[in-house]
């Protein structure tokens, strides 16, 4: 047990943001401040985040609350508070440690951008409340920092705002994962009103413990099920994915951080953290809330690799992948290997952040140009860039022994075959998997070999700078491999918190090699397809691609994201759109009558409504007189000055008074 | 026959509601000035027959107290009809006409 | 009280009412009213007020008739009118006729057959004015001078 | 002896007379006239700031003494009782006794938060911009306005109560038709005519209630409201009149539809003031009148009321998306946050007895929360629209773009009034509809989840005004914009903290009403 370290959570989210206070009330000129502060701000966090993780491994399945009240209401008290665990210590060491490589990546990337300072302040802030998500023990302080989340990401997406299409990308990041959000709310609310408590673990009373949990009964799915709408939001899960692949518009290492290692993941790191909620109930581990989750997961990892194989944009692919993957881990969840998921979670955030900084530094390099078919031959010119984009991509692909994706694939994999329900997502990720390796060998082959084109004539090696993070997060990956190798399960314990077991009859088995081969098929096809493409001339950028030539109406569909934009364009947005405009027509003309009818009596004269036109255009004289003469004009403003419709007025009214009479009698 | 015959309280009050019905329907739909004036004389008229029937067929003692509103009344519209009459002459002065229908300076 | 005399008397009123808010030509229409002003007078004599029913006679016939007719004169120039009927009036007229003869037929606490009273004279109805009823007298002879007063102001050629 | 309550009431007339009597605007000539010839073509924009630097009395005297009567307010805060229950400062004196007329006056909680919101928007709208012209007049009429809205929240007997409520009706009228926009007129009539003609229900209403009861005391009213303050027809005939009154105030759909017109066409110093207090007298009066002395009523047509207040949820902010005037847009989103209001005081009027004690507190913490946050921000709203106006001298959605590269200081402090208002967690709206939402779930739980919709299209409008007005290529006619002046950030400034201070530690008012909260959560289930 650690209270020092305990109490001093609160630190973590609230160093970044005091960061970001200070860098947006600089001035733009001080670069060197605003950077430094930022990174100094995230040097602290790791410092924290490490000394964090140290006790959570001393004790096996530790876990430490800190709860507060963060205010009264009546009489009630609403609290909030921090978590330790495992699940979040790992979360913090990821985050902080990727953050710090990004921000410092970003120092040489952002270099020659006006709002540099902004830049930072922003990131800044987003690192903040990333790691207030990861140790939020209250599903409402989880929310508030997801929300703070999700604004970071909206400001960076957009963050160079004279682009059109980047502001438009970050209104759809935002109002797409705010659909999710809304149902997360509503979750919370149930949660709320069910349990009493929005607070994880409280000594037995939170809503994720025995006590909170037996109160919520049946209703636990919906709950479930609801807050499961705000991770497939946040998590780009079909079919609330459309945003992800659009928020590339931001610069490349917000990419790498929000929409890759981290934000994105939050979503499954939500699912992991209120596991108990998915579970609750569950025959043989499967629940009807679980099942949802693996077929979303299943479903959208195998449309985003498929997608994937058809985009040429060097992000989107990325982008597209990282959807993929996250479906992946969600199957993970869904199917019960929780640590297998987390694990997977955290070795693809050091992975993907690899691989996007790397895509930056080739945009970088090629003057920002981003189409992989106008790339090609960079491996000499890049060298270090290529080295590491090659761990990341082996890693993606699936690559066992020394990259760490394919040791939490293998796990993620071998969960998937002993769900007892069906089979099916096991042999739909075994194609996911193949899918994997063919679309990174054909980004590879298009970017790194082949002859130079058009965009690679002048391409550059990126400053030490931008590389230095890239070698770092090379090595963690390379690292993380060794500690996540199924040889010495400690992580998978640690995470759930129980007691080692190894054995390795389970490692080696049909299994295994089956996936492997599959990693293995996937490449070689890539090879096998792509052995031409890499050596189209420098101006042949729009060359057909080898898929396309094969089978060109499937290509489009994929091409064109299987035309799910198109399709919410024509009908969700048409449909919300038609009756925004219908509401303001009714409002103007049917609601506005409608009351004008039972409002005003002298309506039943017709003379009203057309007089006031007259009485407005006549009106403009006097305008400037106060009192009495302003209250006379009001008061003839019911007035047509016919007499008879006064006395008609009148004797309605005295009909009125009858009437009420009577039916008062 | 002689129950029908006895002008009971409920019959003048009839009576007087027709009257007052007149008076509003003269009001109401004419287009002379002079006879939207006389509509009202009428329905005031029409209040006077109620003031008096109360009175006569209160139950004992009778207060004077009709009469004397009904004798306040009358003054009170002849002295309406005074004015109300002036004014149509005047306005007629100003407008050539009397038709109420193209009076509309009163409206703001 | 003679019921025959009681519906000759309305049938006269009420006809000659409807005559004068419905003839086109306005000096018949003038000359119905004084006669339905007659007929009401005539009630009033049959209930028991006959100092009201003189009154009536003196200042509508003697002097409200006669201004009317005399105005009617004065302008002259569209003594007929031209517009055909005004429907929501009728309507409204019809409706208030129907609300007030439901009203009176469902109150149930009216008398049926009138108390014998003692006449009230005259002297009693100046006496009454004068004392009880003195400050609202003094009132209403403020305002008939006032009108009077405000009648002449009005019909007051301008002067250029 | 005059009570603090009375003092706060009076000063603002006192200083309605003084700005009355005093020279208006000192415009030193010496200074425009050198402007004028430095520059021959003086553009509208530098003229104006111009004669703001001159030397304003009339602005000065009228700040004054909303200085004066905020730091009575504040005086009444300090010296409130936060854990007695009950009114406090009463001061009762006999006015009319004929008709049971008292001049009563008194707070709790919810009167004191209304009393401190009032304090702070009308100084507040002082600073909107662009000014009116014939500034003496104006803030004459806007002081008696925050007497009248002084009064309004601190009267305890209907009949001054009544009187309050009804002189904010005519400043409100003629500060809408004297320094309005486009069809002022139209707009002015149609406020008045709407709030009249409920205020004439309402009154009519009392006057039924009084020949019945025999008082016009609130707290004797609402002791009556348990066991049915009237049966039959004539309590329905009551209910209705009282609530159409409120709804037409609030605004409740469908009774909204002067609303819009209203905000849109008012100068936006007025329009602060009518989206911050006035609309606020309507809930006021929901949660003082209409709960207590109907429950059974509210009961029994609950989730018709309810559908009501759905209707204002969604149906307003898909409006607002369809706007093209920014003020108009605003306004809509104002009912939308209303709505709220009224979502969290149905839903607890409305729920089965059994209700648990936490819900009912819940919602009324987070209604007079919202109402404080709603206040505070569409205040703030109308105020950067003003701002924008008047470099603009437009305020179409589409008249502006890429003004973040011109004006990033400007665009970011709007960026946090708007974030406040789609209710973002860390600033003030997110804590009040948290609460409302989480008292409305547990006794109106279909209800609560369609009205979540309202929060999604809210910030579908506010993501679409940002990226119209903030981002892409700079528009041309935005390239001469000046950033937030330095008098514009004194405003802006505090207003903002504020936001972040309510939505960071919001405990500091939950302490204002939290008595009166459990008090009247007891009351009303």
């Amino acid at each position: 047990m650690n209270p020092g370290i305990l109490s001093n959570l609160w630190l973590l989210p609230a160093v970044p943001f005091a960061a970001a206070v200070v860098i947006l009330s600089l001035p733009k000129s001080r670069r060197k401040i605003a950077s430094g502060l930022a990174i100094a701000s995230q040097v602290i966090v790791l410092g924290i985040s490490i000394a964090a993780f140290v006790p959570t491994l001393r004790t096996p399945g530790f876990r430490a609350v800190q709860n507060f009240t963060w205010f009264t209401f009546g009489e009630q008290t609403l609290q909030l508070g921090f978590v330790l665990d495992p699940l979040a210590a790992a979360m913090l060491l990821m985050i902080s440690l990727v953050g710090l490589c990004i921000f410092v990546f970003s120092v040489g990337y952002m270099a020659d951008d006006v709002n540099f300072t902004r830049f930072f302040a922003y990131m800044s802030f987003f690192s903040g409340a990333m790691l207030g998500v990861a140790i939020a023990n209250s599903l409402l302080l989880f929310f508030m920092f997801w929300e703070l989340v999700g604004l970071a990401s909206y400001l960076l997406i957009g963050f160079w705002i004279d682009r059109p299409s980047a502001a438009a990308a970050a209104k759809k990041a935002f109002i797409t994962t705010r659909i999710g959000d809304m149902g997360f709310f509503l979750g919370m609310l149930w949660l709320y009103h069910g349990s009493g408590t929005l607070v994880f673990y409280n000594d037995g009373r939170g809503c994720l413990e025995g006590a909170g949990l037996a109160l919520l009964g049946g209703s636990a799915t919906f709950i479930a099920l609801l807050i499961f709408c705000g991770a497939v939001g946040k998590s780009g899960q079909f079919p609330l994915h459309v945003w992800l692949p659009d928020a590339m518009e931001g610069p490349t290492p917000v990419s790498a951080l929000i929409h890759a290692a981290t934000m994105v993941a939050a979503g499954v790191f939500l699912v992991a953290r209120v596991y108990p909620l998915f579970s609750l109930g569950a025959t043989n581990g499967v629940t009807s809330s679980l099942t949802v989750v693996v077929w979303i997961g299943v479903t959208t990892a195998l449309m985003a690799a498929l997608i994937a194989i058809a985009q040429s944009d060097i992000k989107r692919i990325l982008a597209y992948s990282t959807v993929s993957q996250l479906g992946l881990m969600m199957v993970s969840l869904g199917v019960g290997g929780v640590a297998a998921g987390i694990m997977h979670l955290l070795a693809h955030g050091f992975f993907k952040a690899l691989l996007f900084l790397g895509s930056g530094s080739v945009i970088h390099g090629c003057h920002h140009e981003q189409d992989i078919r106008k790339m090609g031959g960079l491996r000499r010119l890049m060298p270090v860039t290529f080295a590491t984009y090659a761990i990341g991509m082996l890693a993606l692909s699936g690559v066992p022994l020394f990259f760490s994706g394919g040791w939490s694939k293998e796990e993620i994999l071998h969960a998937t075959a002993h769900w007892s329900p069906s089979r099916a997502p096991y042999y739909l990720m075994l194609a996911g998997v193949v899918l994997t390796a063919l679309y990174m060998t054909r980004q590879m082959i298009y970017v790194f070999f082949g002859n130079r084109r058009s965009a690679a004539e002048h391409a550059h090696e990126s400053p030490r700078v931008m590389t230095m993070p890239l070698i770092v997060l090379a090595i963690g990956t390379v690292f993380l491999s060794v500690v996540l190798t199924p040889a010495w399960p400690w992580m998978d314990d640690y995470l759930t918190g129980e007691s080692a077991h190894f054995s390795i009859a389970e490692l080696i088995q049909p299994m295994l090699f089956i996936s492997l081969v599959l990693v293995g098929v996937g490449i070689a096809v890539g090879i096998w397809l792509y052995r031409k493409a890499g050596e189209q001339d420098r101006d042949r950028a729009a060359e057909v691609d080898p898929l396309e030539y094969a089978q060109p109406a499937v290509f489009r569909f994929l091409a064109n994201k299987m035309w799910i934009d198109e399709l919410y364009a024509r009908t969700i947005i048409a449909f919300a759109w038609a009756s925004a405009r219908l509401s303001d027509w009714m409002d103007r003309y049917f609601w506005d009558g409608l009351v004008r009818g039972f409002g005003a009596i002298g309506q039943l004269f017709g003379v009203f409504t057309t007089d006031m036109d007259e009485r407005c255009i006549n009106a403009g004289v006097d305008e400037t007189t106060v009192g009495a003469r302003g209250l006379g004009r009001l008061l003839s403003g019911a007035h047509s000055g016919q007499i008879q419709m006064y006395l008609g007025v009148v004797a309605v009214g005295m009909l009125a008074l009858l009437l009420l009479y009577a039916w008062l009698a | 026959m002689y129950r029908i015959m006895t002008p009971t309280l409920p019959l003048v009050l009839i009576v007087s509601a027709a009257l007052f019905s007149i008076g509003l329907l003269a009001a109401l739909s004419r287009r002379h000035a002079i006879f939207i004036l006389i509509g009202i004389e009428m329905m005031l008229a029409a209040a006077n027959l109620n003031f008096i029937a109360f009175w006569r067929f209160a139950p004992p003692p009778h207060p004077s107290t009709g009469v004397m509103i009904a004798i306040f009344s009358i003054a009170i519209s002849a002295a309406e009809a005074a004015v109300g009459l002036a004014m149509v002459i005047a306005v007629y002065r100003h407008y050539r006409t009397t038709n109420v229908d193209e009076y509309d300076q009163l409206k703001g | 009280m003679s019921g025959v005399a009681f519906i000759l008397i309305s049938i006269l009123t009420l006809a000659a009412a409807l005559a004068t808010a419905t003839l086109p030509n306005l000096m018949h229409a003038a000359f119905c009213f004084v006669l339905a002003l007659l007929g009401l007078a005539s009630f009033f004599f049959l209930l028991g007020a006959e100092f009201v029913g003189l009154a009536l006679v003196f200042i509508y016939i003697g002097a409200v008739a006669v201004l009317i007719v005399f105005t009617i004169l004065l302008t002259r120039r569209d003594s007929k009118e031209h517009h055909g009927v005004n429907w929501s009036g009728v309507l409204i007229a019809f409706a208030v006729f129907v609300g007030l003869i439901w009203a009176v037929l469902k109150t149930q606490s009216l008398s049926i057959v009138p108390p014998h009273i003692r006449a009230l004279t005259v002297r009693q109805i100046g006496q009454t004015l004068m004392t009880g009823y003195v400050w609202p007298l003094q009132c209403v002879g403020l305002l008939l001078t006032a009108a009077l007063i405000g009648a002449l102001v009005l019909v007051m050629e301008e002067k250029k | 002896m005059v009570g603090l309550i009375t003092a706060i009431i009076l000063i603002p007339l006192i200083g309605a007379l003084a700005v009355w009597v005093v020279p208006g605007q000192i415009i030193r000539y010496s200074e425009r006239r050198e402007a004028e010839s430095r520059n021959p073509v003086v553009s509208p924009i530098i003229t104006r700031r111009d004669v703001s630097t001159s030397v304003d009395m009339t602005k000065l005297i009228a700040l004054l003494f909303n200085i004066i009567s905020a730091g009575c307010a504040i005086a009444l805060w300090r010296n409130f009782d936060v854990t007695a229950t009950g009114l406090q400062f009463v001061e009762r004196h006999p006015w009319i006794p004929a008709i049971d007329a008292e001049y009563l006056v008194g707070v709790d909680g919810l009167s004191l938060l209304l009393v401190l919101l009032t304090s702070l928007i009308i100084p507040f709208a002082f600073f909107a911009r662009p000014a009116p012209e014939g500034s003496r007049a104006f803030y004459a009429t806007m002081l008696i306005m925050q007497s009248a809205l002084y009064g309004t929240f601190t009267a305890q007997n209907f009949v001054l109560w009544f009187l309050f409520y009804e002189m904010s009706l005519i400043p409100g009228f003629l500060l809408i038709k004297m320094w309005g926009g486009e069809n002022r007129d139209r707009a002015a009539t149609k406020f008045f005519l709407y709030t009249f003609l409920g205020s004439v229900a309402m009154l009519l209403s009392f006057l039924g209630i009084y020949l019945v009861k025999g008082t016009f005391d609130f707290a004797t009213l609402a002791n009556f409201g348990k066991s049915g303050l009237l049966s039959g027809n004539l309590a329905w005939l009551a209910f209705a009149g009282i609530f159409i009154g409120l709804a037409v105030k609030v605004p409740l759909f469908p009774f909204h539809t002067w609303l819009p017109d209203a905000y849109q066409t008012a100068p936006v110093g007025v329009s602060m003031v009518l989206t911050g207090l006035l609309s606020k007298m309507g809930v006021y009066g929901f949660v003082r009148l209409l709960l207590p002395l109907f429950p059974n009523e509210i009961k029994a047509i609950g989730p018709w009321l309810l559908a009501l207040v759905v209707c204002s949820i969604v149906f307003a902010p898909l409006a607002a998306w369809a706007q093209r005037d920014l003020k108009r847009m605003i306004a809509y989103l104002s009912i939308n946050h209303l709505g709220y209001c009224m979502l969290g005081l149905f839903a607890l009027a409305a729920a089965p007895a059994a209700a648990a004690t936490i819900d009912t507190q819940a919602a009324l913490s987070g209604v007079f929360m919202q109402i404080f946050n709603h206040g505070i921000t569409a205040a703030t709203l109308f105020y950067f629209v003003g701002l924008l106006e008047e470099r603009r001298g437009l305020r179409g959605i589409d008249d502006f773009g890429g003004m973040m590269q011109r004006t990033p200081l400007l665009c970011g402090w709007m960026s946090v009034a708007m974030f406040s208002s789609l209710g973002l967690p860390g600033l003030n709206g997110f804590v009040g509809e948290f609460l409302i939402f989480k008292g409305s779930f547990a006794m109106a739980a279909a209800f609560t989840a369609i009205a979540v919709i309202g929060l999604f299209v809210t910030a579908i409008v506010f993501m679409r005004a940002m990226q119209l007005l903030f981002s892409g290529p700079l528009s041309g006619n935005c390239s001469e914009f000046p950033d937030l002046l330095r008098s514009e950030k004194f405003v802006v400034v505090p207003v903002t903290l504020l936001m972040f201070g309510v939505g960071i530690a919001p405990q500091f008012i939950f302490n204002i009403f939290n008595t009166t909260v459990v008090q009247m959560a007891r009351l009303l289930s």
